[in-house]
């Protein structure tokens, strides 16, 4: 899609976006490289080195049963992140279609905000925990109850926007052309849309990533064996107080991701829309 | 105005069948037999039939549901498998906690947002607005699970400020129960803390382009009237649908925070049923939090028409 | 007898700081504003009329985008060097300001009364009875009808002339030397818009106050003020009497606008005049003349040296090097 | 006179009501946006609809090109009745009539070329070689008076005058008889109005093209209509050939809203000030519905309502002070 009016220095100019997408590289790249870094696997257990404290041996030092701390939150990120990337996409996609059809055509509007509506009153944690509970924990359906929770908000941004774009001038000209409801929708509302789409897309990466956190500490998510960022701390939990690291080193993790991703979000919404930053 | 908030609650009861049948549909669409699930795989046969005999899970699924529906009108929520109370008085007791907790965190959320939204909105660029936007940043990306632990380790673990877990209820004191609960609070309100101080910031900032305030300013308005009597006021709107949004959502992070703090609150109640398959407990407290939810969208709407004579007066 | 001068713009510039680079929207204007004249400024969007009597009120952020240089004498005080804070003793009770657009520039969620009697507080000593009664006698006085209703009301109510009203109300009720209207009537139809005119003339005769009328349409000006400044990329480019301008303009592109203008009653078949290429950006303004790229009897001359808002008649001033020997058709 | 040319646009009766509901749905009101309007319009000719805001202009000229379907009447194009067609049987008749609108801001996609938005056009009407499209395209860019190398530039980088000349070439790149004009120069400044007018008038010429021209500025529609039809309230309150509408208005609403037209050193009139406000659409008086307003309104103005009647060969007036 020619995006020749994004000028180049626009962006260079826009400290959000590179702190944002740097920090989301790193952390991309360290996911990639893991099984070359710590190619055993998260799972080595040595006994002997139990709650060792960050050494040269083990940068991060060691949790309550001896595995490496800075192994399993390298392998923990592919979950977690994982995790994100997968619930950004299906909700983008399906957030797209429902917000479209929504703010098109009247009488499906009335229906799916109902729906959004109900769906959003009951609370997202408890939505997916019920639903996991139906499902049972696992990394797939993690991503499917934490996709069912967020789709409504991508469709209430969606749908606002195509709102908006139906009120230009342009989309009754492309009616008085004799244009189709599809073309319309796909070639005409949709690009334009999708820079809001993305700009909330990329905040639910990061509330995604943190919400499989919250369920995987309530015990709930990833099962315990496969490290997670949140059941790491879930672990770590019961030994805080004699290691602290199991706690405070997932933290930054964590919390260097999900700031990253709002950052770019923030860049983005800058360069997208300057008006409403 | 009578006749707006009869509109809105008009408009909330389509939604809150949905949601009773989305709840409804969650729990019922179990894969297995949930009676079998509860009792076990070595379960005798009669037992499991007496089972779904008392659950009713024998009848059709749109009988059951009706069943349960009549059954909520008439104040009969169900019983729970394990605990023998009467459904609405366990709800109840596990409910005070969790209501103080997200009030004293929507206290702290909501003062310490809209104070530093607006101060960082009036003074735009300089160092305090610098300030507030790097927190509410923070604020927005460190989970409050996380939060919450950091605090138990610097707060109570290392200084002894505040008690590591725990919970006092109203009866042993105000003092004591507010000091158990500052942390839990404080953990949870903390994300949506920024979230409140980003919006009204923004929100601040784009009634204070707008014209009113350049015709306020022609009229000779001075910056600090222009800031009270009229910028204020306008922002409220938006402000109020994120304090709004923010109560409902404080509900869901309680549950964490009751996790961490041990507090016997209703997000507790709801993991260790799930974990046991009390479905009927699930089914109740989700409904009863959907219906706190909507009742506060409704004061939400009608905080707003109080506000603005447009709604208000529109709908006469 | 010399009508007492009761505004003199010297040289004044008005530079914004953009990103891309600082762009001056008003670029040395000087004019003088008499007591009861009305007096019209008049040119096409972006040529810096509205800039140039904001920058009068002083109603654009000076601390991050917006600097001044001149003069603007007012009561034999300088408004530009004059302390920020002291601004709002001048606005709204020496000089008030109304806008294009009442219904964005009255405060929705306020009744009309309270913003009425706003003005009156923060100007006079007037205690609530009396501010509320000459609020009311004020909305009389422009002609809305039922005034004791309409002062409870909120502006949402109120159709679009009877808006414009109020705020011209609030503008005037503590009495200002100076009104600008920055294009009061443009979101207005014809007959509303007819109406708003007649009232500010009575006004301006009942309480002899001058008026400053910003406005991109000629009919608007030709009908209601007595004296025009024609603004052309930031400059002034001719000044004079309504009745010269409009008859014998000297400025080319004075010239070349109004021969754009349908006419009723003018042939209707013969094309209209259009003036080639178009207005430049402030950050590509051309040397010499401004208006030379357009001009067809630019010479030489006048892509090499800006001219001078130079006396060309009497009350009659051109900024051009050869302007129109009308022979006063 | 006009009789013998061909007749390109006719309606009949043509009413568009908005009907307006509350949250349940039930019908609380209804705005009668046009109400029984009846014109012609022949071949080449430009048929100028004036009247204030919220007379039911614009919606006039998109219910004849059924953006949104009719409430009640007929509208024929070239002869034959498109008021109920389906939007499939529609579509070889879009082809025939086109629209330019007043917003040059938003008529066109920000996110497309120029190039990219009128090929689209043909794409729409099946015109699949590429090479072909573009051809056209160029040559429709050229008919308005942009260059080549604006072809791949994006709207933004245009001025106004210049994207309402992006948003002619789109109208004309099916070959329309019949264009629909939605103050195609009100947004603009008078120098580039100028500009688009001219374009207007040789386009016309050039392509025998009927256009419908609506706009609330009486000067520009004296200059570049041939007939004129004043709306008030969504009624046709009169109607004539330009000149003798501008030299002889019959309805009080027409002579009020000539006399409130502000001319450049015109001598200055005495003017008819209109009283009252204009009434809300959902309640409009009963009879005439200039009732309120008009200056000589009489008791039989308020109870029967007024149908028009041609006072002189082409002049129509709906007003009860004509009747026999």
């Amino acid at each position: 899609m020619k995006m020749g009016y994004l000028r180049v220095q626009r962006i260079l100019k826009n400290r959000r976006i590179i702190i944002g997408s740097i920090l989301v590289f790193l952390i991309i790249l360290f996911t990639l490289l893991t099984p070359f870094i710590f190619p055993e696997g998260p799972h080595v257990m040595e006994v002997t080195e139990r709650l060792k404290a960050p050494s040269k041996a083990h940068f991060l030092g060691t949790d309550s049963v001896g595995r490496d701390l800075l192994c399993r939150l390298l392998y923990g990120s592919r979950v977690s992140v994982g995790v994100g990337a997968a619930v950004a996409v299906i909700t983008m996609v399906f957030g797209l279609i429902i917000g479209l059809y929504a703010g098109y055509y009247k009488a499906v509007d009335n229906i799916v905000m109902r729906i959004c509506d109900s769906l959003k009153s009951i609370p997202s944690i408890l939505l997916a925990i019920a639903l996991l509970a139906i499902m049972g924990s696992g990394i797939g359906n993690v991503i499917i109850s934490v996709s069912i929770v967020y789709t409504p908000d991508v469709a209430r941004i969606a749908r606002a926007a195509v709102l908006t774009a139906r009120e230009q001038t342009y989309i009754e000209a492309l009616e008085a052309l004799g244009a189709g409801a599809n073309r319309i929708l796909w070639l005409n509302i949709a690009p334009n849309i999708l820079s809001s789409v993305i700009i909330q897309v990329s905040f639910i990466f990061a509330t995604a990533i943190v919400t499989e956190a919250s369920l995987s500490f309530l015990g709930v998510g990833v099962p315990v064996p496969e490290p997670s960022w949140g059941n790491i701390v879930y672990e770590g939990r019961a030994v805080m107080f004699q290691a602290w690291w199991l706690v405070v080193y997932p933290s930054i993790f964590i919390a260097v991701t999900v700031f990253g991703l709002n950052l770019l979000g923030d860049g983005l919404r800058d360069l997208f829309d300057p008006q409403n930053s | 105005m009578k006749k707006y908030i009869f509109k809105r609650i008009l408009t909330m009861i389509p939604v809150f069948f949905i949601t009773s049948i989305i709840i409804f549909s969650i729990i019922h669409l179990t894969p297995g037999d949930p009676a079998r699930v509860i009792l076990g795989d070595n379960a005798v046969e009669s037992e499991v039939l007496a089972l779904q005999e008392k659950m009713g899970l024998n009848k059709p699924l749109p009988l059951q549901y009706v069943n349960w529906l009549t059954g909520i009108f008439k104040g009969n929520l169900g019983e729970s498998l394990f605990i023998d109370q009467p459904m609405t008085e366990i709800i109840w007791t596990h409910m005070k906690p969790t209501v103080s907790l997200t009030i004293y965190a929507l206290l702290i959320a909501a003062g310490m947002g809209i104070t530093c939204g607006i101060l960082a909105a009036r003074y735009k660029g300089g160092i305090l607005d610098r300030i507030v936007t790097l927190i509410s940043l923070c604020g927005i990306s460190v989970p409050n699970f996380i939060v919450a632990l950091l605090l138990m380790l610097l707060l109570a673990f290392s200084v002894h400020l505040f008690p590591v877990a725990g919970y006092k209820p109203m009866s042993e004191g105000i003092g004591i129960h507010v000091w158990y609960l500052t942390l839990p609070a404080l953990s949870l309100g903390f994300i949506h803390m920024a979230l409140i101080m980003r919006m009204t910031r923004s929100s601040v900032l784009e009634v204070l382009n707008s014209d009113y305030i350049k015709m306020a300013r022609a009229k000779g308005v001075s910056e600090f009237a222009i800031m009270t009597k009229h910028a204020l006021k306008n922002a409220l709107l938006p402000i109020i649908t994120v304090i709004g949004q923010t109560a409902v959502t404080l509900l869901a992070g309680a549950v964490v925070s009751e996790a961490i703090f041990n507090i016997p609150g209703i997000g507790q109640l709801v993991v260790t049923s799930i974990g046991r398959r009390d479905y009927m407990v699930i089914q109740a407290v989700v409904l009863v939090i959907a219906l706190i939810n909507m009742f506060m969208m409704l004061i939400l709407d009608i905080l707003y028409a109080a506000i603005d004579p447009r709604i208000r007066l529109d709908s006469r | 007898m010399q009508q007492e001068i009761v505004l003199h713009v010297k040289n004044l510039s008005t530079t914004f700081r953009t990103d891309q680079g600082s762009l001056k929207a008003v670029d040395g204007v000087d004019f003088i504003v008499k007591k009861g004249e009305i007096l019209g400024i008049v040119g096409e969007s972006g040529c810096g009329k509205s800039v140039t009597v904001q920058s009068i009120m002083r109603l654009y952020d000076e601390k991050k985008t917006v600097s001044y240089q001149g003069e603007i004498f007012f009561e034999n005080k300088d408004l530009l060097t004059l302390p920020y804070k002291d601004m709002k003793r001048i606005r709204g009770e020496k000089i008030s300001m109304i806008f294009q657009d009442a219904l964005s520039a009255l405060n929705p969620l306020m009744k009309i009364g309270d913003q009425i009697t706003e003005a009156i507080h923060i100007h006079t000593k007037a205690d609530r009875k009396t501010a509320i009664a000459q609020g009311i006698e004020m909305l009389r006085q422009v002609g809305i009808p039922a005034p004791e209703k309409r002062f409870y009301q909120y502006p949402f109510e109120l159709s679009g002339g009877m808006r414009q009203r109020v705020m011209i109300a609030i503008a005037l009720v503590c009495r200002p030397q100076l009104l600008i209207a920055d294009e009061p009537t443009t979101a207005l139809d014809v007959t509303i818009q007819a109406q708003i005119l007649e009232l500010m003339k009575r006004l301006n005769q009942e309480l002899n106050m001058g008026i400053m009328l910003i406005t991109h349409d000629l009919a608007v000006v030709s009908e209601t003020c007595r004296r025009v400044l024609v603004m052309y990329l930031g400059q002034v480019v001719e000044e004079g009497t309504a009745e010269t301008i409009f008859n014998h303009p000297g400025h080319p592109y004075t010239k070349s606008l109004l021969e754009s203008i349908p006419m009723i009653g003018g042939e209707r078949g013969q094309k209209l005049r259009t003036i080639q290429g178009t207005v430049p950006l402030l950050n590509q303004i051309p040397a010499g003349c401004r208006f030379a790229p357009r001009c067809l009897k630019a010479g030489e001359r006048c892509r090499r040296e800006m001219p001078q808002l130079a006396p060309f008649k009497n009350e009659h001033c051109v900024r051009c090097w050869y302007p129109n020997e009308s022979d006063g058709s | 006179m006009n009789e013998d040319r061909q007749k390109i646009l006719e309606t009949k009766h043509l009413k568009k009501y908005f009907s307006i509901k509350d949250a349940l749905g039930k019908q609380t009101g209804v705005v009668k946006a046009v109400d029984d309007v009846s014109l012609t319009l022949h071949k080449g000719e430009t048929y100028g609809l004036v009247g204030e805001s919220g007379c039911g202009k614009s919606t006039l000229g998109r219910s004849i090109l059924r953006l949104f379907p009719i409430t009640e009447g007929e509208v024929w194009l070239e002869g034959n009745d498109i008021s109920n067609l389906s939007p499939g049987q529609l579509r070889p008749y879009r082809k025939k009539m086109q629209m330019i609108f007043q917003d040059p801001y938003t008529s066109l996609n920000p996110r497309k070329t120029v190039g990219e938005t009128l090929e689209e056009v043909l794409k729409i009407h099946g015109e699949k070689n590429r090479t072909v499209r573009e051809e056209k395209c160029q040559e429709a860019l050229r008919t308005v008076g942009l260059r080549p190398e604006h072809y791949n530039r994006f709207p933004h980088e245009f001025s106004g005058g210049q994207r309402q000349r992006v948003g002619i070439a789109r109208a004309i790149l099916v070959n329309p008889s019949f264009i629909v004009c939605d103050e195609p120069v009100s947004a603009l400044d008078v120098s580039i109005q100028a500009q688009i007018m001219n374009l207007l008038d040789a386009l016309q010429e050039e392509k025998q093209l009927t256009y419908l021209f609506v706009s609330h500025n009486m000067s520009v529609i004296n200059y570049i209509a041939d007939r004129v039809g004043v709306m008030y309230l969504g009624h046709l309150v009169e109607e004539a050939d330009t000149e003798e509408l501008f030299s002889n208005p019959c309805h009080p609403y027409t002579q009020a809203l000539l006399s409130a037209v502000l001319q450049i050193g015109a001598v200055r009139k005495e003017r008819i000030e209109l009283t009252g406000e204009l009434p809300s659409p959902l309640h409009p008086p009963a009879g005439c519905v200039f009732h309120t307003r008009c200056p000589y309104a009489e008791q039989k103005c308020k109870e029967k309502p007024v149908m028009p009647r041609e006072l002189s060969p082409g002049h129509f007036v709906a007003c009860s002070l004509y009747g026999s």
